[in-house]
């Protein structure tokens, strides 16, 4: 006997490099939890994950979802890795009214009322800015006078998102001075135009928005162009411990705002049991997947029985506390919109070969460094 | 005889630099055989190319039936009622030949009603009924040549311009063909004829149009022209100066 | 923000891009604009040329240079076997068979270095051309120079071997028409397989040299399969120095575009542009004229 | 005539039928319905007219973003979106044809320039805020027939089935008028089909236009199923290809060829996926591409040619 | 013994059969040709000759050697060479080119030169156009082009497939009496004509082939004669 959880990602297309991430997180959460006895509440049952790949095309998320529910009979499903996917992934749990964990998306859309059956374990937009403007912060609490900021977010949703947030945001600081703007094309093949637009408006920091490829295009012309300014990124931009083993000193220095760091001290041995599992660092998805699992299984293990309103009876009520926090996270318990009031971000730096965390003080394993930086 | 059809007036046709057809003037009337002959490259193809509106002419005009087409789309001439078939037979290969006819009748505007039944009617005038519905591409070379015809026939025209419809048949074969052309003739429909083969076009023709490098060479009744020196030079060698059967 | 002065720079990165996509389509423009075989797979073989450089780099500590004696024959013998298993059979079926065919290869192809690699994104420094030229204020990779710089000797030199030698007429008449090859002695399946061989078997020789500064992930070739096509069309179907020429022109007008405007705009300029192109010089930078 | 009879005997059953399949087989048979439709709608013009276009994701993806924006912006009633999403993309293809047609562009020229148009369209739609941009448009879920959602996967079985009568309709129409005849001139030889007096530009306008607009008629029902467009979903390429090669499979220039295409292409992907797409990533997909290939060397003409091949032999 | 021979041909296009049980002898040093009406199958018989396509039975026999299953390429080294129906030229190339890609076999290579100029003796015309593409010259420059190119393979036996077709008298007379001339200079040729006149009155030898399948064969000037032939082929 088993009970069966779903999770959708994009496993091929063009979305494949998140969604794989994602479910490799899910898949250790479950893998843990099973050796580790199973469902404890429920006699030891053992949970069975059933997969679906939405091929990164929003009707396929549909379908798979559908699938999943009526014929793999998964009790919640648990995904997608971007919003296009989990916005009619969600549309349909609504319909079967089959609780859906949003575990990596933070398109704020998926808990602002409108989803009765959508919990959202991870953060939304608005945290990442706020977790810009703290990093600046920490900048500015040893150099006062980098005060000329530009930005560079890609024209996907994600990036529109944030970058109007984000400009919202520094239109509001007087003390700063945002020098450029700059949107580059999510699909493009090389990033060398809008680094040169950087770099010529002579920034001392960029905030720069983004996934892993564009982090390594970006990182690649500003080193081209022999551009060296202050980095804060997000999403997989930057912060990303492939970054590192892709692209060597290039991104020392680099801050990163995440919901997520691996030397968060419950994160180590789950970062170790990735590594071992699967012989790759633990990502940011990887680790929002394996998070948003555990949320999913954690509630499970705590419901009645496994119908859909005990299930979401019990993800209401759910408390999980600081010490199992892998992510960032102060604790899980969702409001009444099934937001996560206990998310949070933290700012990690990557110092020589070490991706650390450096703020709030009170995370932090090490202290920031704002190295020799050029904007000439 | 009645009034001209067809009317070509100095019409020229250049490519770049090259003038393939060079002040061209000739006469078609109605119930007529004009042969029009001349060396490889004369511009014959060139000619047919422009009265049917595939090519605008460079200079001059053509008048159809006192108006003056010169410059229309060939759909509009064809509509007209100047057909013609292609020295390269361009049928609709990957289906039927009855279809191909159908094609043909519907083509200028009309609806499908009766369609099928005209193109059976025309087939029978050429003599491929009995092909109807093999697929065109099937066909032999003195077959496809035919649907040729037939596929321009039943557009209904009062001006058919066939371009080498007799290249690469036996001699039988050229004389099944002569025998539908001479019909088609008593049918009240004028015929501009393009050929190589001498036999066929001496016999049939009324009157014939000798072009060489652009230009009219020669024009005039067969025996006239056969006898002719600049056509004999040009086109016919010595050897070939046999007065029409 | 005056951008003026970064024009240069703009036009140098476009140069050298589009020195890369020229190379990249130069294979597509013996394939398909010389041997009318449309193959949806051809930029696929590029990720195949790079995913070999990248193992060279992995497990034997190859600097991508010398990755180009596994990456070349490799991807050719791949061309080979693609061509006898896959296209000598359709050589004479319709164009949309071909297409689907390829298409159907390219999804092998992709989903093979996925399932393989995975998707992760991979980057292959070369230790012997790590640096960056400074011009003034133009800055270049020196990776990305000898990239640009070969394939204008290649280019040039696919241009000699197809007009000037007794193989590359040979190919080209096989092209033209192949039984009337056949009459003439040509040895024609050896010549389409040879051609094929050089047009994607190039490729093995393209991304060892690109691999220094450019990424890798299994749909990297997919992007340059469409690009080629716009470069081969652009610049004459089957014609070398066209190819060149349009692998310039596509990849200036992306880099000043993408100065002048943000984000994907710079896709409308440059899809434009092409439009516009096809619609009043359909045919080509070089006129008409193919091999 | 036969064809026509065995088309909508084929789609009555299926719709006897639809009740008794599963809630997921019902998606299937949606998904093969709406492809289905999208490649038909291709092939009058791809096949039927021998322009074959790259870029019919235009013309679904118009279909889908002007009704659902009309819905959304101004409030106007789904079902007069639809009928606006209709005009738009027939009147999208027929502003399209007409220029390229009327610069004599065909075969690849016109392939690419359709591919590049519709690319075009997807990075302009990203640009524009009032269509929500790169971030799609969500439909807020109201299930009801007035709002072109059905409350049940049933519903939305017949209205795929609805508009593949509908695209099916068109097509016997055309195929039996004097517009069939002249699509088939043009495919088969320009130069010939205007000697018969075909205005040749007219008729390859004519025939995007109504391919266009059938394209576009399966936009709105997409997005109401799956209550989410963004650009890449239905302007993207894939769109275009998977339209192309359920024609080709399917048999191309076949009057319902392509329906055969989607329906067999479909579930063969959703079945590997079902089977092998959790275990190895991408294995599905190598496998359909392996099918691709099959089919293409085992059936040049395409599956429809295969069955009336077998029929012919078996009448034999 | 014949220069080419060939005993018991069976060849056809899928499961369309053209050629049933066809048997020829061409003796070296002579002109020999071929009538019948269209469809035939005497392009057919070509082809399967020159190993374009495949005999399903039968042999073919060239100066002693077995040439059935040869491909196409060796056959052409081995001499016997044909100028196809259409003339086939490769349009976009210049007419050197042409003729370069004519002489690529090993022996053509060989002796390319040598051809050349005996080539451009024959036919003067093309000397002056040898740099023009190919596909702008006129129909009768195109045959002369394609018989000049079969001519650079260095052939013994040379195959003309419906050389006349669709061209002026005057070049068709130009045409045939360079292929006296070749025949003179000791070539064995085998002409397909429909201008069966023509073709009986240069031939040494005649076939007549009827539905894939010799009806008769004989001296020339006896099928001429021929009441048969006369009726059918000659049109009188
Ligand atoms: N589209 C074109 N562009 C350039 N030149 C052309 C074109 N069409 C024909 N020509 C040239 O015009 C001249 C006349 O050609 P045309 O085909 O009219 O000759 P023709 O009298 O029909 O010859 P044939 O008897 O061999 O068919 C030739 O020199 C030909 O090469
Ligand atoms: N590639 C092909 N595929 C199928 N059938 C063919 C093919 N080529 C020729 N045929 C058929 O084979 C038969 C013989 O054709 P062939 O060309 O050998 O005749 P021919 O005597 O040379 O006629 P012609 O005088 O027209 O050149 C014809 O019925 C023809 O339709
Ligand atoms: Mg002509
Ligand atoms: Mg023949």
């Amino acid at each position: 006997e088993t009970v069966k959880v779903g999770a959708v990602y994009a496993l091929t297309g063009a979305g494949a490099v998140g969604g794989g991430d994602g479910m490799r997180g899910t898949e250790l959460a479950i893998e843990q939890i099973n050796a580790a006895g199973g469902l404890k509440n429920h006699g030891g049952i053992q949970v069975e994950l059933v997969k679906g790949d939405t091929q990164s095309k929003p009707i396929n998320a549909v379908g798979e979802t559908e699938r999943l529910i009526n014929e793999g009979k998964v009790v919640l499903v648990m995904g997608a890795a971007t919003s296009n996917e989990t916005l009619p992934l969600s549309q349909v749990a609504e319909k079967y009214g089959v609780p859906h964990i949003n575990t990596i998306p933070q398109n704020e859309a998926m808990t602002n009322g409108k989803l009765k059956w959508t919990w959202s374990a991870t953060v939304i937009d608005s945290d990442y800015v706020d977790g810009i403007m703290n990093a600046l912060e920490m900048i500015h609490q040893t150099k006062p006078e980098l005060t000329r900021v530009a930005v560079l977010v890609p024209d996907n949703e994600y990036g529109i998102e944030m970058g109007r947030l984000l400009k919202a945001e520094l239109a509001k600081r007087k003390d700063l001075t945002l020098t450029a703007f700059i949107e580059y094309g999510a699909a493009a093949q090389e990033l060398l135009q809008p680094a040169l637009k950087l770099k010529a408006s002579r920034p001392d920091v960029v905030i720069q928005v983004g996934y892993f490829r564009a982090g390594v295009l970006a990182s690649k012309a500003y080193e081209q162009f022999d551009f060296h300014p202050v980095v804060i990124g997000t999403g997989g931009m930057s912060g990303d411990p492939k970054l590192r083993a892709e692209l060597g000193k290039l991104v020392d220095g680099q801050f990163a705002v995440t919901p997520f760091a691996g030397d968060l001290p419950a994160a180590i041995a789950v970062s170790q049991a990735f590594e071992k599992k699967f012989n790759q660092p633990l990502t940011l998805n990887s680790a929002l997947g394996y998070f948003g699992t555990l949320v999913a299984l954690r509630a499970l293990d705590e419901a009645k029985g496994f119908t859909s309103e005990d299930i979401a009876a019990s993800l209401r009520q759910l408390k999980i506390d600081k010490s199992q926090m892998i992510v960032a996270s102060d604790y899980v318990a969702f409001d009444e919109n099934g937001r996560n009031k206990g998310r949070d971000t933290v700012v990690t730096q990557f110092q020589g070969d070490a991706l650390v965390t450096v703020w709030p003080p009170e995370k932090a394993r090490a202290k920031p460094e704002i190295k020799k930086f050029n904007t000439n | 005889m009645t009034r001209p059809l067809l009317q070509v007036r100095e019409v020229s046709r250049w490519f770049g630099g090259l003038r393939a057809v060079d002040n061209v003037s000739f006469d078609l009337h109605e119930g007529e055989i004009l042969g029009l002959i001349g060396p490889n490259g004369a511009g014959k193809t060139t000619m047919f190319e422009t009265i049917s509106g595939f090519h605008r002419p460079t200079a001059g005009t053509i008048t159809f039936d006192g108006r003056d087409i010169t410059g229309q789309p060939p759909h509009r001439l064809a509509r007209m009622g100047i057909g013609r078939t292609f020295q390269i037979v361009q049928p609709f290969r990957d289906v039927s030949v009855l279809e191909n006819v159908v094609a043909g009748v519907v083509g200028p505007n009309k609806p499908v009603s009766d369609a099928r039944g005209q193109a059976r009617a025309v087939l029978e005038r050429v003599k491929l009924d009995h092909r109807a519905s093999i697929l065109a591409r099937n066909l032999a070379l003195p077959e496809k040549k035919r649907l040729e015809v037939a596929r321009a026939l039943a557009t209904r025209p009062r001006v058919l311009l066939l371009d080498e419809v007799m290249a690469g048949l036996t001699p039988a074969e050229i004389d099944e063909i002569m025998e539908i052309l001479a019909g088609l003739r008593r049918e009240g429909i004028a015929l501009l004829i393009v050929e190589h083969v001498m036999r066929a076009i001496m016999s049939l023709s009324d009157r014939i149009v000798v072009m060489a490098s652009g230009r009219k060479i020669a024009e005039g009744v067969p025996a006239v022209v056969a006898a002719n020196d600049k056509v004999i030079e040009a086109y016919l060698g010595r050897r070939n100066t046999h007065a029409p059967a | 923000m005056d951008l003026l002065p970064l024009l240069p720079q703009a036009f140098a990165d476009g140069m050298l891009r589009g020195a890369v996509y020229a190379i990249v389509a130069v294979g597509l423009t013996l394939t398909f604009g010389v041997l009318r075989i449309v193959n949806f797979a051809h930029g696929d073989f590029l990720a195949v040329g790079l995913y070999v450089t990248y193992l060279g780099a992995k497990l034997l500590g190859f600097d991508p240079y010398l990755s180009l004696v596994l990456a070349l024959p490799i991807v050719t013998l791949a061309a080979a076997f693609t061509y006898r298993s896959l296209v000598a059979p359709i050589l004479d079926a319709p164009e949309h068979n071909q297409i689907v065919v390829t298409l159907g290869l390219s999804l092998i192809l992709q989903n093979l270095m996925l399932a393989i690699f995975s998707a992760d994104v991979h980057t292959i420094p070369s230790t012997v051309a790590s640096g960056v030229f400074a011009f003034d204020a133009v800055f270049v990779q020196t990776a990305a120079v000898i990239a640009g710089g070969v394939s204008i000797i290649v280019c040039l030199g696919l241009y000699w071997f197809l007009h000037r030698t007794e193989t590359g007429r040979q190919i080209r008449a096989a092209a033209q028409d192949r039984d009337a090859a056949r009459m003439c002695g040509v040895k024609v399946d050896r010549m389409y397989m040879l051609a094929f061989c050089i047009g994607v078997g190039s490729l093995g020789l393209v991304a060892p040299l690109i691999a220094p500064f450019s990424y890798i992930t299994p749909t990297v070739g997919a992007s340059f399969t469409l690009t080629s096509f716009i470069v081969v069309v652009l610049g004459s179907m089957g014609n070398f120095l066209g190819a060149l020429l349009g692998g310039f022109i596509v990849g200036v007008v992306e880099a000043v575009g993408g100065l002048l405007t943000g984000g994907s705009i710079n896709f409308i300029i440059t899809y434009a542009i092409f439009i516009l192109f096809l619609l009043f010089k359909p045919e080509g930078l070089l006129g008409g004229r193919r091999l | 005539m036969k064809q026509g009879f065995g088309f909508f005997a084929v789609l009555a059953v299926t719709a006897v039928l639809a009740p008794m399949l599963p809630v997921y087989g019902q998606h299937v048979l949606i998904l093969v319905a709406l492809y289905g439709s999208i490649a038909l709608a291709w092939n009058l013009l791809g096949g039927m007219a021998g322009q074959m276009s790259l870029g019919h994701a235009l013309f679904v993806g118009a279909g889908a973003y002007v009704s659902t924006a009309l819905y959304l912006r101004l409030g106007v009633n789904p079902w007069i979106g639809l009928l606006c999403a209709v005009a738009s993309g027939g009147a999208l293809a027929a502003g399209l044809g007409y220029v390229v047609f009327r610069r004599r562009l065909s075969g690849v020229y016109f392939a690419l320039v359709t591919l590049a148009v519709a690319e075009m369209a997807l990075h302009v739609v990203s640009n524009i805020p009032a269509l929500g941009g790169a971030n799609g448009l969500s439909i807020p879920a109201r299930p009801g027939f007035a709002s072109l959602q059905f409350a049940s996967k049933l519903g939305f079985c017949y209205a795929a089935l609805g508009v593949l009568a509908i695209v099916g309709a068109v097509i016997l129409a055309v195929h039996r008028s004097r517009l069939g005849y002249v699509f088939l001139s043009i495919r088969e030889n320009e130069r010939a089909a205007a000697a018969l007096g075909i205005d040749v530009v007219w008729g390859k306008v004519v025939a995007a236009a109504i391919s266009g607009a059938l394209a576009a008629l399966v936009g709105p029902i997409y997005a109401n199923y799956v209550l989410f467009i963004d650009p890449e979903s239905v302007l993207g390429v894939p769109v275009s290809i998977d339209a192309l090669v359920f024609a080709f499979v399917g048999g191309l220039g076949t009057l319902f060829g392509p329906l055969l295409g989607a329906a067999v292409l479909v579930p063969a992907t959703e079945a590997l996926r079902g089977m092998l797409g959790g275990r190895l990533v991408g294995v599905h997909l190598i496998a359909y591409g392996a099918i691709l290939i099959l089919v293409m060397r085992l059936a040049p003409q395409g599956l429809w040619g295969l069955i009336t091949d077998a029929f012919a032999r078996r009448s034999k | 013994m014949p220069l080419l021979e060939v005993e018991g041909l069976f060849a056809g296009y899928g499961d369309v059969p053209v050629l049933r049980d066809v048997a020829l002898a061409i003796e070296a040093g002579s002109i020999t040709a071929l009538i019948g009406a269209n469809g035939a199958g005497k392009t057919t018989l070509l082809r399967v000759i020159s190993g374009i396509i495949r005999a399903e039975r039968g042999t073919t026999r060239y100066d002693g050697r077995d040439i059935t299953r040869l491909p196409a390429e060796e056959i052409v080294a081995a001499g016997l060479v044909q100028v196809p129906e259409g003339r086939r030229l490769f349009p976009t190339m210049t007419v050197h080119e042409n003729l370069l890609v004519g002489s690529s076999s090993p022996a053509g290579r060989a002796k390319r030169a040598e051809n050349l100029a005996l080539v451009f003796e024959l036919f003067p015309k093309l000397r002056e156009r040898q740099s023009q593409l190919a596909g702008t010259l006129s129909g009768g420059e195109q045959q002369m082009v394609a018989i000049a190119r079969a001519l650079m393979a260095s052939p013994r036996l040379l195959l003309l497939d419906e050389t006349s077709l669709g061209l002026a008298p005057l070049v068709v007379d130009e045409i045939f009496q360079a292929v006296r001339l070749l025949a003179a200079q000791g070539m064995t040729i085998l002409v397909v004509e429909q201008n069966t006149a023509l073709a009986l009155d240069v031939a040494h030898h005649g076939y007549v082939l009827e539905h894939g399948h010799f009806a008769l064969d004989g001296p020339a000037g006896d099928l001429a004669r021929n009441p048969r032939v006369k009726q059918a082929y000659l049109g009188i």
